[in-house]
């Protein structure tokens, strides 16, 4: 095991600051992405079906 | 009155909202011409910081001036601009409301985008602030000035380019003391001067550009 | 709006260096129709533009309710709409939100349930969700008439409002004008096609020289 | 039922809903294996200390954004000369991902550069070439955000993709030698031999990873892509009915 | 076949010749972009020269790719492009024959142009020739590329600013071989190499571009 | 000319994701007028696009003399001549140059004289020194229809060839029209107005589901 404790995995040697700062917005942009994705499928879903329902009036 | 300021406003920014692609797209030319510098002029840091704000400056220049040629020019395409200088308010209203929220829409971005050019070229983070306030500045200019030569230019064939030469000339001024201000303060003269004086002429140009370009979108529609 | 009318006193209109008319006059009042007739290229869009104040005038003035429009346009632009060749629909926006920035540029308050009422009486109750860039021309343009119906102003300047447009629309377009008239509006509209508008009063305007048959 | 079966967007449909829990689940497995060796696994760096983590993510979108590009390009010209729908959805569907990644190739390595080099960004062959390679992908979204016609969308995304493929090993080797001209060489990464076996044993399980991942994510999208152009057929109909 | 290309040639030739402004204003732009930059960055001249040939050639790329948006979009609005494709032609000889006149009528200026701006940026003789011949080689291939880009982005909403978006990140190798020679004779590396490079990115451009862009024009026009 | 003809098998034709017709058959012989109708964004002038071979149909084919057009263009295109919303002339050139111009791009060598001739039969015998820019609407419809009369084609495909002529410009385009198919041609047109065509052979497709009443 390299870390002593987790404030020092935390801190990284004194590198915290820019592996977490990649790690995070990584994991930032992946997060968002899954998201919107979610988000856009619902919303197709629903615009088809209401559209479905226009087309039956 | 300031209810059509605000329709103006709303509506413009509605429309950018919808048609986002294009707002990005004038996003991406600023860093995209700031990034073509480098490719021309070669990697070396030093150099690079030196010319960096000149680069900045030139440009967010040319990015907001491509997007004013679309300033009242999707209007008058499909007749609301008409529309719009037949309702019972003032022209310079409606001037006023389109420069302003092409600012919005265009200059604020490149207020946030700047800084990671200004990384890029290695700029400190002291330049990088004043370099923000003078863009804070001198966009606003950008927009109004702007605004009279797209209303000069309106449906003439090659408006884009034409504007561009009416406009960048009167446009020197805040072009010098804006990137005047982030070269003071990299050589260690202050930035204050320069500053103020990029202050006083957003001030005249607010006083007076809306004014000639009301007159000139009357001109350009007769 | 009774004592509202439109005159127009030794008119002349020039484009380029061409002189497209002069020493025109004529008057309108409530209830009428000026149909401004006339073969291409004689000056037809010029007139209606320099009836709008869009455009001054070579000689001769336009007055409205007797004064000259130049002196009064806020007064004027609000008891006034205009229909040109392009439609001043926004292709992003869906027709109430085109309704509502319509409006709020007049300096009206939005009424929705108005609004959807009058879209869905000319038959757009299906359009309602749509960007207007995906309807036809012919919706596009109906847009646009609802616009000038909600406007709820006493002139009309219409040109060309027929272009394009397929018969079922023209009829829908002829009854719209009709109805204008009778509640006591005036209109001015010009035309290449024959119109249907029996019990209205029809005052006809021939622009420049070319001799054209009688249309409607 | 052979191979083409699966060609047809209706059956392509069903299948990627069944396949996209199982590619779902390996990436956050294969992530969180990754992540562990990055972690906890590999060994402190004598020369640049912890800094180095960070390659565990840089290095697998690095090749990602690549590798995207390169597939997206193969789809798009499968769509032009075959002219299969499912081959420029396939196309449409990669294009975000492969611009998140290149996105976040860029943003790692200046967050590697600035304690490594002391300077968030130089202008070195590779850093340039990825920027405009991330230009290169904005760019061919942009074109299909802006044209409304599905076909000629399409089709004019997939000739820019086309072209800029042929294109960027050119971009690669000019930046290349345009640097190497005014700087000596650049900062040269030195790692402890003894690291690099677990080094590349982390780097490829998170490349396994985010390949994993992105097809995932890409068939979800195609998933979206394909109701919305089917949905006059019948399947769609059935499908939404039954939904509902 | 070789008929149908010298009417395309005349034809653009003679409509240039037509709008003398049209084409002065893309001439001026060049001179004031390339002017800009003193301004925003500061008068030395050592500083100037050594930034002028990248400066010079960012400016030249900006100048003929603003042009290039309205390659075929005149010609589509009044529906002459359709009547162009039409004929009994290949589509391939339009968009060279198209692409070659593009780059006689704003290309070849600009080479007539920069060696005075050279002398403004205090570039050598021997600078300025190589800029010439960079230059000679590089403009051809933006008015290829350019072609590409023109017919992609064909009737759309901002087609000019998305057009650049396109075509800039393709162009980079071109702008890289043409600053880097002119900087390589200043430097004493010689020019050689990196003109030769020019020189295969030209041909390639020449073999592939006309095909992808009237491949494009007829997606364009469906 | 007298095997040319034109036929339609299956066709289908989609525009984003509407299916704007399908199953369209019919076959045009030489000396026939084929008037498509419909009513606003049916999809006239996407059929007219399929019919020239500037799109493709989304199923069936188009065929010239019996052979599908996308395995002959140039062989097609040299025999068909397409006039759409928009002119193709240019604003800066002259009605001559135009025409000059028009023919160098078709392969064809322009003569002067008849260029010449053919203008002056449109009546714009005053206009050949005139920049297009200055013509009116009407006249600049005319060039285009010099250079379509000067090709010498056997196939026309028109988009609403009267939109905004005047009355006297309708006359002339119908007695072209039946001039040339007299003559052995065949046309393809589309109009939301009235048209007079005497002694000719004319089919009627409609397209879309709009009921449009007889306008010819
Ligand atoms: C914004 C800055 C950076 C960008 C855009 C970038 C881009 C790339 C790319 C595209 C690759 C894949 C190349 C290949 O596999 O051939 C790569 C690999 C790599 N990068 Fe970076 N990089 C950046 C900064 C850095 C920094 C600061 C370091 C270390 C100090 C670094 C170290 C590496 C290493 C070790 C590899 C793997 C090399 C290999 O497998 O061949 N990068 N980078
Ligand atoms: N800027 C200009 N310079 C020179 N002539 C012009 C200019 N603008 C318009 N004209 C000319 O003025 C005339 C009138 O144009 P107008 O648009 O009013 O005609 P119109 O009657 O509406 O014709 P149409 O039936 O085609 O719509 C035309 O002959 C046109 O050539
Ligand atoms: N790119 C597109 N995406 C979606 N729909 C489209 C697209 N292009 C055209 N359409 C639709 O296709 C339909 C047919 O258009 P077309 O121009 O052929 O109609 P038209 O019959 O010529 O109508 P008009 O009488 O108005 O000229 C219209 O309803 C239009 O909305
Ligand atoms: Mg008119
Ligand atoms: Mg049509």
């Amino acid at each position: 095991m390299e870390w002593a404790s987790w404030s020092d995995f935390w801190h990284m040697g004194g590198y915290g600051f820019y592996v977490w700062g990649s790690y995070g917005v990584t994991a930032v942009c992946v997060a968002i992405e899954v998201l919107l994705l979610k988000r856009a499928a619902g919303d197709t879903r629903r615009r088809l079906k209401r559209m479905r329902q226009w087309e039956e009036q | 009155m300031h209810r059509f300021l605000l329709a103006v406003l709303r509506r413009d920014l509605t429309l950018a909202a919808r048609r986002r692609g294009d707002w990005l797209i004038a996003q991406f030319f600023f860093v995209m011409v700031a990034s073509l510098f480098p490719l021309g002029v070669g990697p070396e840091p030093a150099m690079l910081a030196r010319i960096g704000p000149g680069v900045l400056w030139v440009a967010a220049t040319l990015a907001s001036l491509l997007s004013l040629s679309r300033l009242f020019a999707d209007d008058h395409r499909d007749g609301s601009l008409e529309h719009m200088v037949l309702s019972p308010e003032p022209t310079v209203l409606l001037v006023l409301g389109k420069s302003l929220a092409h600012w919005l829409i265009y200059g604020i971005p490149l207020l946030l985008i700047a800084p990671v050019l200004g990384i890029q070229f290695n700029l400190s983070w002291e330049a990088i602030r004043v370099l923000e306030i003078s863009l804070l500045l001198g966009t606003p200019i950008l927009s109004l000035l702007g605004g009279v030569g797209a209303a000069l230019t309106l449906g003439l064939r090659g408006g884009g380019v034409l504007l561009t030469l009416l406009i960048l000339p009167l446009y020197v001024p805040a072009l010098i003391f804006g990137a005047g201000a982030v070269d003071g303060v990299m050589a260690g003269t202050g930035a204050e001067a320069h500053l103020s004086l990029l202050g006083a002429f957003l001030v005249l140009s607010l006083m007076i550009a809306p004014w000639i370009a009301a007159a000139a979108l009357r001109v350009s529609l007769e | 709006m009774s004592d509202a009318h439109l005159s127009v006193h030794d008119l002349a209109c020039a484009r380029g260096d061409r002189l497209l008319f002069k020493d025109m006059n004529f008057r309108l009042n409530s209830g009428e129709l000026l149909l401004v007739q006339g073969g291409n290229g004689q000056g037809k869009t010029s007139l209606l533009r320099l009836l709008t104040g869009l455009s001054s005038p070579e000689d001769g003035e336009v007055r409205w309710r007797g004064d000259p429009i130049r002196k009064q346009r806020e007064a004027y632009h609000a008891e006034m709409a205009y229909l040109g060749h392009a439609n001043g629909v926004k292709d992003d926006l869906n027709p109430v939100e085109n309704l509502r920035f319509a409006d709020g540029l007049q300096g009206r308050v939005f009424d929705a349930a108005r609004g959807i009422a009058t879209l869905e009486r000319l038959g757009l109750g299906r359009c309602l969700d749509l960007p207007c860039r995906v309807l036809s021309f012919g919706q596009r343009r109906r847009v646009a008439l609802a616009a000038l119906l909600l406007a709820g102003v006493t002139l009309w300047i219409l040109d060309e409002p027929l272009t394009g447009l397929d018969v079922h629309a023209v009829a829908l377009m002829e009854s719209l004008i009709r109805d204008h008239l009778n509640g006591g509006g005036m209109v001015v509209a010009t035309t290449h096609q024959a119109l249907n508008l029996e019990g209205v009063t029809v005052r006809r305007l021939l622009v420049g020289k070319v001799e054209i048959p009688e249309l409607a | 039922m052979n191979l083409y079966t699966y060609a047809s967007p209706a059956n392509f449909y069903i299948l990627a809903g069944k396949l996209i829990p199982w590619f779902a689940w390996g990436a956050g497995l294969f992530t969180a294996w990754g992540l562990y060796i990055a972690f906890f696994l590999a060994p402190t760096d004598f020369q640049q200390s912890e800094a180095y983590r960070i390659i565990f993510i840089h290095v697998p979108a690095a090749w990602m954004s690549m590798f995207i590009y390169l597939v997206m390009a193969f789809w798009g010209a499968i769509g032009l000369a075959f002219n299969t729908r499912l081959s420029f959805m396939m196309a449409r569907a990669l294009a975000p991902t492969g611009a998140i990644f290149t996105f976040i190739a860029l943003w790692t390595g200046a967050w590697w550069g600035k304690p490594m080099w002391g300077a968030w960004w130089v202008w070195d062959a590779r850093l340039t070439s990825e920027l405009i390679l991330l230009f290169l992908y904005v760019g061919i979204i942009a074109l299909w955000a802006a044209i409304d016609d599905i076909k000629r969308g399409d089709r004019a995304g997939s000739l820019l993709t086309l072209i800029g493929a042929i294109n960027v090993p050119i971009i690669y080797f000019s930046v290349k030698w345009w640097n190497t001209l005014h700087q000596g060489a650049s900062v040269s990464l030195t790692k402890a031999p003894s690291m690099a076996a677990t080094m590349l044993q982390g780097m490829l399980i998170l490349a396994i990873a985010a390949w994993l991942y992105t097809i995932a994510v890409a068939m979800a999208r195609v998933r979206r892509i394909i109701l919305e152009r089917e949905r006059q057929s019948e399947w769609v109909k059935a499908l939404l009915e039954k939904e509902s």
